[in-house]
């Protein structure tokens, strides 16, 4: 699975994509951030505030409860601020 | 029409294109967005989530295409580093009657400000910085 | 800026015009009305009365500037014979926040089309004949 | 004083502008209409439904009851359509 980071999740991971293997067990975004947190120091900074960061899988916006099975592309960012 | 891209966009030739889809506009209102050098602003960089800004700037026009009778939309989105002056968006709609026109530009703008991942980081003498969600922006969208 | 010409006007240079004005703009809105080919329309003739017109049309754009915190605002618009798909009129106001430039830009139209003597003469195959007010044009101002 | 015509106005009169000399006890637009039409066909019927003409003085719109006193140049024409 590809994750994708931008703005300063990006900048805090230091990277801005990654492909993982993702242990089973873990069924939703949420499942996923704790995941994340637990191998990772960095992620625990990204996700100190969970309300900022906001998650798509393959391009949807979708709440920390949805299920990411199946699931080719996951983002994590801010609140967006263009236009 | 929808483009992401880094250049600047040249609204003349955006209006040609427009101009030349239908034979019964009869209005075609225009909203450019630019960089502006308050608080001493140096730069602007625009970050943005190409794949996914297309798709929901594609929803966005579409919802406007439901709600108003506009003949067609363009959206063009700059990324990358901006300076004071700059373009940094144009949205243009066009319709028979000016009302839709003018409903649907607005429309797409408030939801482009808070529905398409792109963000804005700020660069000043002394700092950078993430731009943060405007509660006004927010409110924009939610009077749609 | 006002003209009031037979010719054609072309947006990029107005716009060109605008950016140079101020370091402060952050949006610009635009509106240009064409001729439409509504029931066969062979052409459509304006008529003006410039002198006044211009004077209408200055009076407007102070309304408008104080109203709304416009950095500056252009109104070009065309006489003579047109054809469907032609330019009409071009209104372009611009401001440092879009609210300010969206909501003079559309005060102007609705004025304009109200105030300032122009008069539009449509010519069909059949017959020609001289443009009624329209009920929602007057409804339009109202709203201000 | 110059009178200018335009749009169904002009067309009807058959000319865009005119130098007349005005009557004295001419005061006011209305009586520069009624003199007017007291004094040529055309104007009767440019002024037979008097609400769907409108005037200007010296490029300010005016009420039928402004005087005219002073005025350089008086426009009649057919309610406004640009735009």
């Amino acid at each position: 699975m590809k994750l994708k980071y931008f703005a300063w999740v990006k900048e805090i991971l230091g990277k801005d994509e990654e492909n993982i293997d993702i242990p089973i067990g873990i069924k939703t975004l949420g499942d996923l951030i704790d995941w994340l947190v637990s191998e990772d120091e960095a992620f625990v900074e990204v996700f100190k505030n969970r309300e900022l960061v906001k998650a798509a899988i393959d391009l949807e916006l979708q709440d920390y409860s949805c299920s990411i099975e199946n699931a080719k592309e996951i983002a994590f960012f801010p609140p967006v601020t263009g236009g | 029409m929808i483009k992401i891209q880094k250049e600047d966009f040249n609204i003349s030739n955006e209006l040609d294109s427009i101009n030349i889809l239908s034979d019964n506009i009869g209005s075609v209102v225009s909203f450019i967005g630019k960089v502006r050098p308050d608080n001493n602003l140096i730069s602007m960089t625009l970050e943005c989530y190409e794949t996914m800004a297309v798709k929901e700037i594609e929803k966005i026009i579409n919802k406007a295409k439901n709600r108003w009778d506009i003949i067609t939309a363009t959206v063009i989105h700059r990324y990358g580093k901006l300076y004071p002056g700059d373009n940094i968006v144009l949205i243009i709609t066009a319709s028979e009657h000016r009302s839709q026109s003018i409903e649907a530009n607005q429309f797409i703008i408030d939801y482009l400000k808070t529905e398409v991942p792109i963000w804005k980081n700020e660069e000043y003498s002394e700092h950078r910085d993430w731009v943060k969600t405007k509660e006004s922006d927010l409110l924009s969208k939610e009077k749609w």
